[in-house]
């Protein structure tokens, strides 16, 4: 094997080997190489096969651009797929493989595809595999699917540490080359907090490549004398690997750094981020992102060893690797002819240089022979270039035989980010290419990506720019002087647009990944895909993972000459983010896998724990739901014995996570009168009542006990669902609708550990720790007031309410307290047999009493619907809710309502979800009657049982319905009934 | 406004920290108010191209009901106000 | 041209050089049956099947930018008939049969694809939620099948099933549901309208509004005064906005919804999926790329953009589904606006002017409904009575209080 | 059951030298009071700190500002239920206390670095310069509301909702670990 190794070479070090391998081939390069620079310095030039014709493809670019050079790097968890070789850094030890090609790159069936090329063309899918209409889904996709992709990606999990970070300055520079560099330095010294971020892995942009001097200086002596001042600067943070990918509203931009992405895998710090999303707020910003070097379309383009003039120059003089042993040159503008005196002056044979200008203009005293007025239109090499054919002016052609060809058809300034929001990129005639929009609104574009051209000008528009955003924020600020700034002059270079060499023989690309062709773009405009978005999306021209930054400009240029009119009337397609893809990772951080949503913990959940508690996620908490012994291995054994107990001895409940919310203020009385459709108007000291709340729609919106516990100060239940929810609503109501009203509310939910002690025996227990007097006639039914317990000790708040119909209380002590609290009343309760139960039991409990919950209160009921219409105030002039609940629809006699179900069998089972059918009609949506909203086996009834909105399910008790669950295949009758199942009248309650 | 908005109580803040409501209807009619009133206040919006009134909540922070005038077009936010003030006013 | 692979091969003989235009690209005439305002899928459609079915063939179609440039060009490309609702259910489910046999109709590949589309659920309320909505698919003969977690892991092995923060439990698939190339949608039905003999006129914006008393006389364009005897308004996302043109008010928020693709990947995942516990739902093109949404931005906007926090928020949901996404990137985001209606469902109705119809409140429901939508409304216009399927889309059921809330969130457009 | 023996349990995980490290340190804040402060529409914190110094002179007036009219009075005394219903009798109806004591509690995290590990948490900009000592701010820290107080240069003082108070330290733990 050749290696194109040569001296020189301002990012590597030689004294750092490092090993890798390529498609299992061992391979070694340096430290400071990518594995881009590693491969053509191994005389790999056939590094991948493209997306639809499997054509053997090359290195392009020597940065983020690259459209062909997508490699699979790493392996297992640690596999990335579709990674640019020009972007990769080589460490010892990388794996990289070529992707889309079978059986291996040199070889690849795919290639079969390139044959059935003029059947291929743009659009073709729409027009064929249609015969016969099964066979798509069964023949052809498949087929297609198997074809289309890129990489594999891994199934395994990422072992890598990934986090978000918020950042915060007066100056983002985003672009460290030239004018990025003379931007941060003036900002700098002026004393603003300047955020510079580059996404290479070095400082310097175009100054890496740069071969000749600066103002007198060697160019990389002048960018490490820069480099060193900012790294000095306190206030100047650089941030290296690091890609602003977007620009969204406000100066908010996102930025990925690749943290470790460079590492062998043993150097890796488990702790660190692989890669870290930055959130970057920017008061000003300066963007100094460069241009892109456009590539030619002409015949056989795309064949490796061709490749961008200027990444050769960054090859050479930044690695110090040849492009090959014979160049040619292809360009139709004067900045290529610095890399043909690069490549002389290291001995590298420059063959011609081709400009399609018939008098170039320019200083180039190499050797090369220069051939005026002419084109390429072909190439030849099966897997690399052998030859290119030209074409002079007088119509000849002549072979030139070369080992490497580098093109450049102009430069396309790199507007993305100013494009984001709003702005559309404006064409210029004198670049040739689209510049920033006019209106940049807090952006200052300069150095390429402003029209600039050469290191000075750009050294020189950097500080300009800086000078200006500095202004904005009422910063003086002085351009910094960098050397050859004094000298610099404004010179715009006369390109001569070529947007396709018209005498191309075969496929001239316009899309390297996506393979789109001259020819694709034309015949979109011949089908009526003549607008620049239609085109795009009928061809897939700049829809690769490049998302056209080398094609897209060329295929508005086909489509504007095929038109007759400037490149500008046609526009571009629009830019959107990411500048270069990101991965998922980054973007979510640290919240994956169990730490994708944080964990609410009850005060009590130590307590359950130790007492064996089964806990399932409700929200953001986990709740106990039931607390299985030994022996039991089913569920449904704990929830039985656990209502059992309820129902005939003590139980003890954890009820911490339901909305608790303190309401203070002279006008909290009336406030809770319009936000209850009940009234509450009247509420005493002392007491709780049950509440329904409405939603202004009429609807139900959650349901609780508020209780008042002294003048002005009331406290509010909610369902653990709605505990935010119900909040926000009041807060809304408190702050919006009614400000003039007192009344101040504030969450305490976590304040407070609460226990509902239910069963015959909860009175007993509770004497045992309470020193006021609970009995019946001193603590009846809806009480609620503070107590005293453990002697004084402590101070609880106790609430005689009941969810699963027994004779009930809920105790609600300061959190902390909770757990000593709990393993007391179970020490208490330990001589009536006190059980701990959990949110199954305490379901099948207010199903046995016909309770509703949130499988009820679904968004779509009235109270009404739920046989609690009488509660709605008829005598309340307003409450939220009062008239939209009057409307037709929502007292249609109809509307489903609230009814209890049984199978008729005592031994059938039914399931939540399915629906109500009239015994003997079809199996029809018309049909439908409602459904069943809960269900469960009853313990103390001994069978199924369950609740269900029915039309007019309350007239219709005793009647047999066929319960449908047609999922389940399961047909079972049932029988409509009254939903309080146990203890109707309410006696035990008041007990 | 749509990344970050301007807190008249805590100062600039990220879109994550609100929980936004919709536009601010017409005012809440009053008790005896016609049906059509009602239905207008519940349901109709005007929904503008350009500027906007909206509710943002302040969940993650002061808990304050805002009120933003923000264009749908250019998502610029020319105002940022505590929402009890369209009731009681600037001096409240 | 009838594309067939007679027509192909021939083509490709000539090397591409005789293909025609897919449509004519007219100047409006004077004056049309009827005009329909929006070039994106639901207009097309409408075209499509008012000139095919109905044989009204005077038609325009007015569309301000390139045809399909609306939400068509701009969603996650995703067919289904998985809804809970009588006023819903047949309409979606009519949409899918029409889909089924589209391609055939308009003789236009858009790779209809039935995949299959799985929705996830992660709690006996959300289970119970699917087998209610699971039943109500069957009791209208839509296929449905509750799949529990070992079914699922056989499909779906790549899901978080052992580390998650709320673990699967299982899921509601219908086997039917599946994707769409949704450009080729629009492209599909431009073809056949125009062949029909619509006028598909691109670049035309509607400014105005003609109206003598309560009858529409016409508009005015940027390509000049057309009049017509019935006006069709399809721009959901800008519904409010063109309504204005006529002094209505609707019960519509313009709210912004970002869509993403990742970069090419070899088949990687095989369904629609969508994830219970935080908004994100995938499914992969047949090009490679994984296409996935999320919720809304939240904010009522016409800019077709959304910002990071939302992104964030999508990537999150996504990968707390399918860890594995950890390393896969994120290649492009985009946007469309959706016409959020205050109950979730679609407006599809006369109006208080007897010549015009409204078509709109779309939500993020909008690109499965396309032939249906496109099919109905013809059917309104072209008899004055709604499609059987589309009868519970009337505009006045917010005011009578017959609400088509499948999430049950209430009047709050950004929670839909 | 009089004699019950009842303790109050710290939120956050048992800890052994919670996470000291050269630049980073994390730490629960144990005992004292956090009081919810909820004043009417014309309070103001100037009348609020004069009269809690001559209603309960020894528990000083940190008062940290959670919104308009609202505060969270922290002191590190234990304030027992009857002390302060005495102080909220002497307060009057101007203003409403809240005992959060249970409901939030306190952590620290100090050291050279911990400004670096808040901004992956929150986007409130704690540059010393913008972000004063003795200045709070209500904000998220990733998924999980928490105010954050400058006590120090370089250490802040945290408040958090009792029940996310383990996810939060675990989340801060992370995000500390590379500078351990």
């Amino acid at each position: 094997m050749t290696s194109f190794r040569i001296d020189g070479g301002t990012l590597i070090d030689r004294n750092d080997v490092r090993r890798f391998t390529f498609n299992g081939e061992a391979l070694t390069g340096f430290g400071g190489d990518t594995v881009a620079s590693g491969l053509l310095a191994n005389g790999k030039q056939l590094v991948g096969r493209s997306f639809k014709y499997h054509r053997p493809r090359g290195i392009l670019t020597a940065g983020a651009a690259e459209p062909n050079a997508l490699l699979t790097i790493g392996r297992d968890g640690r596999r990335d797929p579709n990674t640019r070789a020009t972007m990769a850094e080589l460490f010892d030890g990388l794996e990289a493989r070529s992707q889309n090609c079978w059986p291996n790159v040199n070889f690849d069936i795919g290639a079969a595809n390139g044959l059935l090329g003029p059947l291929l063309g743009a659009g073709f899918y729409y027009k064929t595999f249609m015969w016969p209409a099964a066979f798509w889904e069964k023949v052809y996709e498949p087929l297609i699917r198997k074809a289309a992709g890129l990489g594999r990606a891994s199934y395994d999990p990422d072992p890598g540490y990934y986090e978000k970070c918020w950042a915060h300055c007066d100056l983002l520079v985003i672009g460290a080359g030239p004018a990025g560099l003379a931007a941060a330095l003036t900002a700098g010294r002026a004393g603003a907090r300047v955020i510079i971020a580059d996404e290479g892995a070095q400082l310097g942009g175009g100054l890496i490549a740069e071969g000749s001097p600066v103002g007198g200086k060697p160019a990389d002596t002048v960018l490490a004398d820069i480099i060193g001042e900012l790294h000095a600067l306190p206030n100047v943070e650089i941030k290296k690997r690091t890609t602003v990918f977007a620009a969204y509203d406000d100066q908010v931009f996102g930025a990925v750094e690749r943290v470790q992405k460079h590492l062998p895998e043993h150097e890796i710090n488990p702790h660190r981020a692989m890669e870290r999303l930055w959130r970057i707020v920017a008061r000003q910003v300066v963007l100094a992102t460069g241009a892109e070097e456009r590539p030619i379309v002409f015949g056989g383009n795309d064949r490796p060893g061709v490749m961008m003039a200027g990444a050769m120059r960054t090859y050479l003089n930044g690695y110090g690797v040849a492009p090959g042993k014979r160049v040619a040159l292809f360009a139709n503008n004067s900045q290529a002819y610095q890399t043909a005196m690069d490549l002389e002056a290291r001995g590298i044979e420059v063959a011609a240089i081709i400009d399609p200008r018939t008098c170039p203009n320019i200083d180039y005293d190499g050797k090369a022979r220069l051939i005026a007025g002419a084109m390429v239109r072909d190439t030849a090499g099966r897997k690399a270039i052998k030859s290119i054919t030209v074409r002079h002016d007088d119509g000849r052609d002549e072979v030139i035989a070369v080992d490497a060809l580098g093109v450049s058809g102009g430069y396309s300034p790199i507007v993305h980010l100013a494009c984001h929001r709003v702005g559309k990129p404006v064409w210029s005639d004198a670049h040739v290419g689209f510049m920033p929009p006019e209106n940049t609104d807090g952006m200052t574009p300069c150095g390429a990506v402003a029209g600039k051209a050469g290191i000075a000008a750009c050294f020189a528009d950097g500080g300009v720019a800086a000078v200006k955003a500095l202004a904005e924020l009422g910063v003086m600020g002085e351009a910094a002087s960098l050397p050859g700034v004094e000298q610099s002059e404004e010179k715009v270079d006369p390109i001569q647009p070529i947007w396709h060499v018209a005498s191309s023989k075969g496929k001239a690309f316009v899309d390297f990944q996506n393979d789109v062709a001259a020819s694709d773009i034309t015949l979109a405009m011949r089908e009526g895909y003549d607008h620049v978005e239609l085109a795009k999306r009928y061809t897939t021209n700049g829809m690769a993972t490049d998302q056209g930054k080398t094609s897209n400009v060329n295929a508005i240029g086909i489509l504007a000459e095929n038109k007759g009119v400037s490149p500008g009337e046609i526009g571009t397609t629009t830019f959107r983010p990411f500048y270069t893809p990101v991965s998922f990772g980054a973007l979510v951080g640290a919240s994956k896998g169990m730490d994708f949503q944080p964990v609410r913990k009850s005060p009590l959940h130590g307590w359950a724990e130790r007492n064996g508690a089964k806990f399932v996620e409700t929200g953001l908490w986990y709740r106990s739901s039931w607390f299985p012994k030994d022996g039991e291995t089913f569920w449904r054994d704990s929830v039985d014995r656990e209502v059992n107990a309820v129902r005939t001895k003590v139980g003890i409940c954890d009820v911490s996570t339901l909305g608790k919310i303190e309401i203070f203020g002279a006008d909290a009385a009336e406030f809770l009168n319009r936000v209850y459709c009940n009234a509450f108007l009247k509420l005493p000291v002392g007491k709780a009542r049950y509440g329904i709340m409405l939603r202004e729609d009429g609807f139900v919106y959650d349901d609780g006990t508020t209780s008042c516990l002294g003048e002005n100060h009331y406290f509010m239940t909610t369902t653990t669902a709605l505990a935010a929810g119900v909040l926000t609503h009041l807060e809304f109501c408190a702050q919006v609708l009614w400000p003039e009203l007192d009344v101040r509310l504030a969450s305490a939910t976590d304040q407070w550990a609460q226990m509902a002690i239910a069963g015959p025996k909860s009175r007993d227990v509770l004497s045992k720790i309470i020193d006021d007097d609970i009995s019946n006639e001193a603590f009846p039914f809806l009480a609620a007031r503070e107590v005293s317990m453990f002697g004084g000790r402590l101070k609880g708040r106790l609430f005689r309410i009941s969810f699963s119909g027994e004779l009930a209380f809920e105790i609600a002590v300061p959190a902390g307290y909770g757990e000593s609290v709990a393993d007391a009343i179970m020490a208490a309760g330990e001589e009536f047999g006190i059980t701990p139960y959990g949110t199954e039991a305490l379901g099948v409990m207010r199903i046995e009493k016909g309770h509703v919950t949130h499988a009820e209160i679904n968004g779509t009921v009235t109270p009404a619907d739920l046989g609690m219409g009488k509660m709605v105030s008829a005598k309340k002039d307003d409450f939220i809710g009062r008239v939209m609940n009057l409307r037709e629809g929502l007292v249609d006699p109809d509307r489903p309502s609230l009814v209890g179900i049984k199978p008729k069998s005592p031994s059938d089972k039914f399931a939540t979800g399915s629906h109500i059918l009239n015994p003997g009609d079809d199996v029809s949506l018309a049909n439908d009657q409602g459904y069943v909203t809960s269900m469960c086996h009853s313990p103390t009834l001994g069978h199924a049982i369950g609740l269900a909105l029915v039309k007019n399910g309350p007239s219709r008790v005793g009647e047999e319905v066929t319960i449908w669950n047609g999922l389940a295949g399961k047909t079972v009758t049932g029988i409509l009934c009254n939903p309080a199942f146990v203890d109707p009248e309410n006696e035990k309650l008041h007990a | 406004m749509s990344s970050l908005v301007k807190c008249p109580h805590c100062g600039l803040r990220p879109r994550e920290e609100f929980t936004i409501r919709g536009e601010v209807a017409t005012p809440r009619p009053n008790a005896g108010a016609d049906e059509a009133v009602w239905f207008d206040h519940v349901y109709l919006r005007d929904n503008p191209r350009g500027e906007h009134s909206e509710y943002w909540h302040h969940s993650g922070g002061c808990r304050r009901w805002l009120v933003l005038t923000r264009d749908t077009v250019t998502h610029e936010t020319s105002d940022v106000v505590d929402a009890s003030t369209l009731k009681l006013g600037e001096g409240a | 041209m009838r594309y067939s692979a007679l027509s192909l091969l021939g083509n490709a003989f000539s090397k591409n050089k005789n293909w025609r235009p897919a449509w004519r690209n007219p100047d409006p005439k004077p004056h049309y049956d009827v005009i329909i305002i929006g070039g994106g899928g639901h207009g097309l459609a409408t075209a499509y099947y008012l000139s095919k079915v109905f044989g009204v063939r005077n038609v325009a179609v007015l569309e301000k930018g390139y045809l399909g440039s609306g939400n068509i060009g701009r969603n996650t490309t995703i067919i289904r008939s998985n809804y809970l609702l009588e006023g819903n259910n047949p309409f979606y489910e009519f949409s899918m049969k029409l889909w089924e046999g589209l391609e055939q109709d308009f003789n236009f590949n858009a790779m209809v694809s039935q995949r299959g589309v799985i929705n996830l659920f992660h709690s006996d309320a959300q289970r119970d939620a699917y087998t209610r909505r699971g039943n109500a698919m069957r009791l209208h003969g839509v296929d449905a099948e509750l799949l529990n977690r070992d079914q699922l892991r056989e499909k779906l092995p790549f899901l978080d099933y052992e580390n998650a923060r709320f673990p699967i439990m299982g899921g509601l698939m219908q086997a039917r549901g599946g994707t769409v190339r949704h450009d080729a949608v629009a492209w599909g039905f431009a073809r056949g309208a125009d062949q029909n003999g619509v006028d598909i006129i691109q670049n035309c914006e509607v400014t105005g509004i003609e109206r003598d008393g309560d009858q529409i006389t016409g508009v005015q364009t940027t390509r000049g005064a057309i009049t017509c005897n019935k006006l069709a308004m399809a721009v959901a996302g800008s519904s409010s906005h063109v309504a204005k043109m006529v002094d209505m008010r609707l019960p519509i928020e313009s709210h912004a919804l970002q869509a993403f693709v990742s970069e090419g990947l070899k088949p990687f995942i095989d369904t629609v999926v969508t994830f219970g516990a935080g908004h994100f739902y995938v499914s992969q093109s047949d090009k490679g790329g994984l296409v996935f949404g999320g919720d809304i931005e939240g904010y009522n906007s016409y800019a077709q953009r959304g910002n990071l926090a939302c992104v964030e928020h999508v990537a999150e949901a996504g990968m707390a589904m399918i860890p594995a996404l950890s390393r896969v990137r994120i290649l492009r985001s985009w946007g469309g606006i959706m016409d959020m209606s205050m109950d979730g469902s679609p407006i599809m109705d006369r109006t208080h002017l007897a010549n015009l119809y409204f078509n709109g409140g779309w939500c993020y429901g909008g690109f499965k409904a396309t032939p249906a939508s496109g099919y109905c409304f013809a059917h309104l216009l072209a008899t004055d009575t709604p499609h059987e399927t589309a009868t519970a889309f009337r505009m006045d059921r917010f005011a009578r209080g017959y609400l088509l809330d499948e999430k049950g969130v209430g009047a709050q457009a950004n929670l839909h | 059951m009089r004699d019950y023996p009842l303790e109050n349990r710290s939120a956050f995980p048992p800890l052994v030298a919670a996470g000291a490290g050269a630049s980073i340190n994390l730490a629960p804040v144990t005992g004292g009071f956090v009081i919810h402060v909820l004043g009417d529409a014309k309070s103001d914190e100037a009348a609020l700190s004069t009269a809690i110094k001559t209603i309960a002179p020894d528990l000083g007036t940190d008062l940290r500002k959670s919104a308009p009219n609202q505060w969270f009075w922290v002191g590190d005394a234990d304030v027992s239920s009857d002390r302060l219903a005495e102080i909220q009798a002497g307060l009057v109806n101007q203003f409403a206390l809240a005992d959060q004591t249970h409901g939030r509690v306190r952590m620290r995290l100090s050291g050279v670095s911990s400004r670096t590990v808040l901004a992956k948490g929150t986007m409130v900009d704690l540059s010393a310069d913008v972000f004063a000592m003795g200045q709070s701010a209500m904000t998220q820290i990733g998924h999980i509301g928490a105010m954050i107080t400058r006590i120090e240069d370089d250490s802040f003082e945290l408040i958090v909702l009792r029940s996310f108070a383990g996810s939060l330290w675990d989340e801060l733990h992370h995000m500390a670990a590379e500078f351990r």
